[in-house]
């Protein structure tokens, strides 16, 4: 005869309902206010982006080195695009990282996808930052420009 | 075998065991054992409002309060309890507001008063509006603010725990005329755990039963399915009494068929009930106050109105309540829940169609005895140290032989909390009485029965006679003649009943086995209600016998006790009905003497 | 009664077929539930259930006749059987309803119906699920009234539009449908959860309560109301008609103007 | 929990179908996103490589796909704002419905537009 068990189903949660900890901080809470903020501002660029890019004109088919280096001599369009490269890829990090934490069913599973996708979000930052501002429109190899360079004549 | 020990344990989470249990929770250390989730319980159906003599929106006092509940229940009411239960009224309302309830409001921001049937002014002069309400769902935000209560206090719960068995120990006594008597006394209670099958002991100090009504003994009701008078069941096997079982309440208007409640407040905004050849046949019956006759006239006219022929649809067992004649916008301001029920339930348009209805079963005036400070009594007036009751379980008796709408939840609320105290403060005194020998062995033997039973009978068949029966002979008409029909088919359903099959045999939430547990409590139940019925030979309140329409003070201004006794002869006397023998408690009168009950 | 009524009339001709006579219509109906008893096998199975119902009948009035006539081990739960206590909440034909409130002649029935337990929560048998994990969350958003000021000895004063503000969530019964019906709270269960935003609302803007903002730091946290994708499910399956996507937003608000 | 057979598919209504959209869209504009940096990239390392490249953008067939890319972009933005609306506007989530008819409606126009422009551009050639 056993005295006192616990009452078997008062507060007997099945384990892989239990919440572990509290999130300290507000970082969710900013992380969502991001997405509909960068996401307003995100229509304005991308359209622009799309529509300059592909509308205007002859559209895809006057897209060639050219056509970027002309856009990025202007520094409207560098920044423009140094915007859009930085929003959108925080914004669709933060996407995916919900989806990652949503669906991801081990914690060590969940680690890893978010390790990549971080790695990658930052080499593509980086990368993308350093294009658009160390760009060359008129790359120049051993003092000879490059064909299709967009060099002062 | 599990043993739990506890200072209290209370059996029943509906408004009164919730009330108890945020009072003895902070008293001592307590369980909660309940067979359905607390929030499920049915206390969350009440629609109308609670009542107390607040005097928000017009002058009212308490004694008023006790006046018209003394009246309402024709007289057969405790009045010291009726007293407690109007004085304290007041706190009670109180207290839920301060724990969180959200009542409606006057335009000064003080909780809302609102009109209901027999509730009146300076002893009947005119209606007083004293219910307290939160829209048309007071018992749901009852219940949601008596269970945020006890999570806030952390009282422990023991979910879909059914109590099948009170353990008792009897020991011997003398009163204080010098004559031995078994005192008995309480040691716990028995449960099955529903989601493993599991039979758990606990053992307690004191034991708080608020399990709730019994309205499935018959068809037509507005109780849940779970409503199967198990406490009372309990408490009877264990040889307490139950008083005045032959009481219970039809409400007139219930949707036909399925018993689903249609509030009193669609005649109060001028609805009106027709037969089937569009007669407003109320004219007939109560010429001056028609439609708005009392709910056991009114119960007892529709009934009269079907078994003459007159009943509507394909079997011709409903009338009809019409509202064709108001205003769609009168009606949806007024009976928003009406119209929702009708459409929801039963596919009519209140605006264009008379909606179906026909009386249906509503609340149990009787239960296990207790004082004022809700002590259940073995006998007249020997307590039961430790053994609780309150709620619809219990018979204080504050609703006499007829409750007044909004009277029970104010009871649940005034005795829960009484019940609470006096068991906490009682369990910090006493010691646990020791377990008896073997305390699962009749709850094993109960279930085994059910279990491995080979018969050839459904549970679903029995119960379902068993409903028909008491619908059409035990309902708003009874004679003699009826109520012996009944006993003789509950005869023989007991006998069928040893013989049921329970097709689930395994452990894990074995609703099909307590099913038929629950069938044995109806069936016991049905019987001790039928045997009270028969006994008492006259017309009062909610019990109307038609071979005896009045009625009579002198023989019967007193509270039936049945006991379960087996060794009963089965003589035929009214007295005394196989197994079961009736005696009588004096009604306790304090300053209003009997009237003739009029509105 | 303000506008005096016209005395009705004593008699009126009743259109045909109310004064009744002729036959209850039946129907048929195909029922599909999904069983599950661990005792039995881990494997849940499908179960077809043909049954002649009446017109007034809902799903629960099918689900008792196949208890009661055919199988006694088909289990679910049930009490009020008119929608106010929250017991049988489950998925029929694809959505969450409860089953007494969902009326045969509703839904199609020329194709099975199928019901389902709700998802989300672990099933214990048939159509049982688990619903401590629900219960739990509710708990935790301190789901009562706190009010640090003294006590008055009548009631707290509150107006009629203070009461107003909050009587939407005060419908509650608790009976996890909004939760259960929640994409992301299919996915791993960590989710608050609608129905224990819904209560937490209810507290948070009533005007008698001081602990809001405990309330609304609870349910700032990373499984708290920011993984809310309103995807509207909740709102659609909740039998009280709450609008539940509508309080979760005011919370949200609520937890932004807080900290901004 | 029990296992097989799985249970049917939750029947949600336009909230839920319109977020799996939302959620879908938004997966494929970031990997597009991903690829793009990189191929814009080139342009560092010579103009020949990144005409080479953009040059399969401009292929018939990438042209569709194109289309598809910025159907998603567009859908996901006009839900976007739309969900905005839901989380900001009072009575956002009184018409979300309405407002995902609203930004389907625009979807489709915006949609006809550039496919008539872009694919006569893509395809008509030069
Ligand atoms: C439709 C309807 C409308 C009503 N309207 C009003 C109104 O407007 N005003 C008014 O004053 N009254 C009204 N009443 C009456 C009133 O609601 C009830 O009488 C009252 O709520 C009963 O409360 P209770 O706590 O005694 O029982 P319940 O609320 O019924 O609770 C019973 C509890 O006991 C538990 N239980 C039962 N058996 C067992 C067991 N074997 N083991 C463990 N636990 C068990 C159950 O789980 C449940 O928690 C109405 C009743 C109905 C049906
Ligand atoms: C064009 C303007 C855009 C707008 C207005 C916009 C808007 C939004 C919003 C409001 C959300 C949050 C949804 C929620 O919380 O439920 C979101 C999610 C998301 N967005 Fe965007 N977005 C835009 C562009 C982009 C781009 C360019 C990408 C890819 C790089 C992207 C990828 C994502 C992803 C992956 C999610 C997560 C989806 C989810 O959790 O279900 N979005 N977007
Ligand atoms: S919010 Fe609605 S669906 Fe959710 S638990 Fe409450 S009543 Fe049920
Ligand atoms: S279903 Fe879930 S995602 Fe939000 S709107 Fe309802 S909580
Ligand atoms: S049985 Fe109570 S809600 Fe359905």
């Amino acid at each position: 005869m056993s005295a006192t068990i616990e009452s078997p189903r008062s507060g007997r949660i099945a384990p892989q309902y239990r919440r572990h900890g509290g999130s300290k901080g507000n970082f969710e809470m900013i992380a969502w206010l991001f997405m509909r903020l960068s996401g307003v501002v995100l229509v304005v660029l991308i359209f622009g982006h799309l529509f300059v890019n592909l509308m205007v004109g002859e559209g895809i088919h006057a897209i060639d080195f050219g056509f970027v280096a002309g856009k990025w001599a202007d520094p409207f369009w560098q920044f423009w695009d140094l915007a859009m490269l930085w929003l959108a890829m925080l914004h669709g990090t933060n996407g995916v990282r919900t989806i990652i934490n949503d669906y991801a069913e081990k914690d060590s599973t969940r680690r890893w996808l978010k390790t990549v996708l971080y790695s990658a979000t930052v080499v593509i930052i980086v990368l993308g930052t350093l294009v658009i501002f160390t760009f060359d429109p008129c790359p120049v190899v051993d003092g000879v420009p490059l064909p299709g360079g967009f060099c002062p004549a | 075998m599990q043993v739990h020990k506890y200072d209290v344990v209370i059996v029943g989470a509906g408004g009164a065991g919730m009330r108890a249990a945020i009072e003895s929770g902070q008293r001592a250390r307590t369980a909660v054992l309940t067979k359905l989730y607390p929030t499920r319980s049915h206390t969350g159906a009440a629609q109308g409002g609670m009542c107390a003599a607040l005097a928000n929106v017009e002058e009212d006092n308490w004694e008023w309060h006790t006046f018209d509940t003394v009246k309402g229940g024709d007289y057969l009411v405790d009045q010291d309890a009726a007293e407690v239960m109007a004085k304290e009224a007041i706190d009670a309302v109180l207290d839920l507001e301060k724990m969180g309830l959200p009542f409606n409001r006057t335009p000064e921001g003080r909780i809302d008063q609102r009109r209901f049937g027999g509730h009146t002014r300076d002893h009947g002069k005119a209606p007083v509006r004293r219910a307290c309400y939160a829209a048309d769902r007071t018992g749901h935000m009852i219940l949601q603010t008596l269970y945020q209560n006890c999570v806030k206090h952390n009282v422990e719960f023991y979910n879909e725990y059914y109590v099948l068995d009170l353990l008792t120990v009897e020991e011997d006594a003398v009163r204080e005329d010098g004559t031995p008597y078994k005192q008995k006394r309480v040691a716990g209670v028995v449960s099955y755990d529903l989601a493993s099958g599991e039979l758990h002991v606990f053992q307690a100090k004191s034991v708080v039963f608020a399990s709730g009504g019994a309205g499935k003994v018959f068809k037509t009701t507005s109780n849940a399915h779970t409503l199967t008078g198990d406490g009372m069941g309990i408490a009877f096997r264990r040889g307490i009494p139950l008083e005045d079982m032959e009481f219970f309440q039809f409400h007139p208007t219930g949707l036909a068929g399925l018993g689903i409640l249609l509030s009193e407040a669609a005649r109060g905004e001028g609805a009106i009930l027709r037969n089937s050849e569009g007669e407003r046949f109320m004219e007939r019956y109560a010429p001056t106050i028609k439609d708005l006759a009392p709910r056991d006239i009114v119960a007892r006219s529709m009934a009269n109105e079907v078994r003459e022929g007159r009943g509507c649809g394909p079997n011709k067992d409903y009338v009809l309540l019409d509202l064709t004649h108001l205003e769609p916008a009168h009606i949806d301001a007024k009976l928003p829940d009406i119209t929702e029920f009708a459409r929801t339930y039963l596919g009519v348009e209140p605006y264009t169609e008379p909606v179906p209805v026909f009386p249906t079963a509503h609340y149990a005036m009787g239960g296990i005895p207790t004082n004022i400070t809700t002590e259940v009594l073995q006998d007249n007036d020997t307590v039961v140290p430790g053994l609780y009751a309150a709620g619809e379980v219990a018979c204080v008796s504050v609703h006499g032989s007829n409750r007044l709408g909004t009277n029970s939840l104010l009871d649940i609320n005034v005795f829960g909390k009484r019940a609470g105290i006096a068991a906490a403060e009682y369990a910090k005194t006493a010691d646990f009485v020791e377990l008896p020998e073997n305390p699962l062995a009749y709850t094993t033997e109960l279930l085994d029965i059910a279990r491995n039973g080979t018969g050839d009978e459904k549970v679903a068949v029995i119960r379902k006679e068993l409903q028909d029966t008491m619908d059409a002979n035990m309902q708003v008409f009874r004679t003699a003649e009826t109520l012996n029909q009944v006993l003789r088919d509950i005869a023989s359903f007991e006998e069928r009943y040893r013989r049921i099959n329970v097709q689930d045999k395994g452990k894990r939430f074995n609703l099909d086995l307590l099913e038929a547990v629950e069938l044995g409590f109806l069936l016991e139940l049905a019987k001790v209600m039928t045997v009270a019925a028969l006994y008492r030979e006259e017309s009062r309140g909610g019990h109307f016998r038609e071979d005896f329409p009045d009625r009579n003070d002198e023989k019967f201004m007193k509270h039936s006790m049945a006991y379960k006794d087996d060794h009963a002869p089965a003589d035929g006397s009214a007295e005394s009905i196989a197994g079961i023998r009736l005696a009588t408690k004096p009604v306790v009168f304090t300053r209003y003497e009997p009237m003739v009950r009029k509105y | 009664m303000s506008a005096e009524l016209a005395e009705p009339a004593s008699k009126i001709e009743l259109p045909a077929g109310v004064g009744g006579g002729g036959e209850i219509p039946t129907f048929d109906v195909h029922l599909r539930v999904r069983r599950y008893n661990p005792e039995v096998s881990e494997e849940a199975t499908w179960d077809d259930f043909h049954l002649t119902m009446y017109g007034t009948d809902r799903v629960l009035d099918a689900l008792h006749k196949v208890k009661w006539e055919t199988d006694g081990t088909l289990s679910f739960r049930r009490s009020c059987a008119h929608g106010v206590c929250g017991s049988d909440a489950m998925r029929i034909n694809g959505r969450n309803r409860l089953a007494c409130k969902t009326l045969l002649k509703d839904l199609d029935t020329s194709k099975p119906i199928t019901v389902e337990p709700i998802k989300g929560l672990p099933v214990e048998k048939d159509l049982i699920v688990d619903m401590e994990p629900f219960f739990q969350s509710f708990r935790e958003v301190m789901p009562f009234l706190v009010n640090k000021g003294h006590e008055p000895t009548r009631e707290r004063l509150q107006s009629a539009e203070d009461r107003e503000r909050f009587d939407d969530t005060t419908k509650c019964i608790l009976c996890a449908a909004c939760t259960s019906s929640c994409p992301v709270f299919w996915t791993d269960g960590q989710y608050f959860g609608p129905a224990a935003i819904v209560n937490a609302h209810r507290f948070i803007f009533d005007s008698r309560d001081d602990a809001g903002d405990m309330r609304l730091e609870i349910l700032n946290d990373k499984e708290g109301v920011w993984r809310c994708r309103t995807t509207f499910n909740c709102s659609e399956a909740c039998p009280r008609g709450i609008q539940v996507t509508q309080a979760i937003a005011e919370v949200k608000q609520a937890i932004l103007s807080r900290k901004i | 929990m029990p296992t097989k057979p799985a249970g049917t598919l939750y029947r949600g209504r336009e909230g839920m179908w319109s977020w799996v959209g939302h959620r879908i869209t938004g997966v494929v504009i970031f990997f597009f996103l991903l690829v793009h940096v990189l191929d814009t990239s080139l342009v560092r390392v010579s103009p020949e490589a990144y005409t080479a490249v953009i040059g399969a953008y401009k292929n018939p067939l990438m042209a569709l796909g194109e289309t598809g890319l910025v159907a998603a972009i567009v859908f996901h933005a006009f839900n976007g704002l739309r969900i905005i609306a839901v989380d900001f506007w009072k009575k956002g989530a009184k018409y979300q419905r309405q407002m995902l008819w609203a930004v389907l409606g625009l979807w489709l126009v915006t949609m006809v537009a550039f496919s008539i422009r872009h694919l006569s551009l893509a395809l008509g050639g030069h």
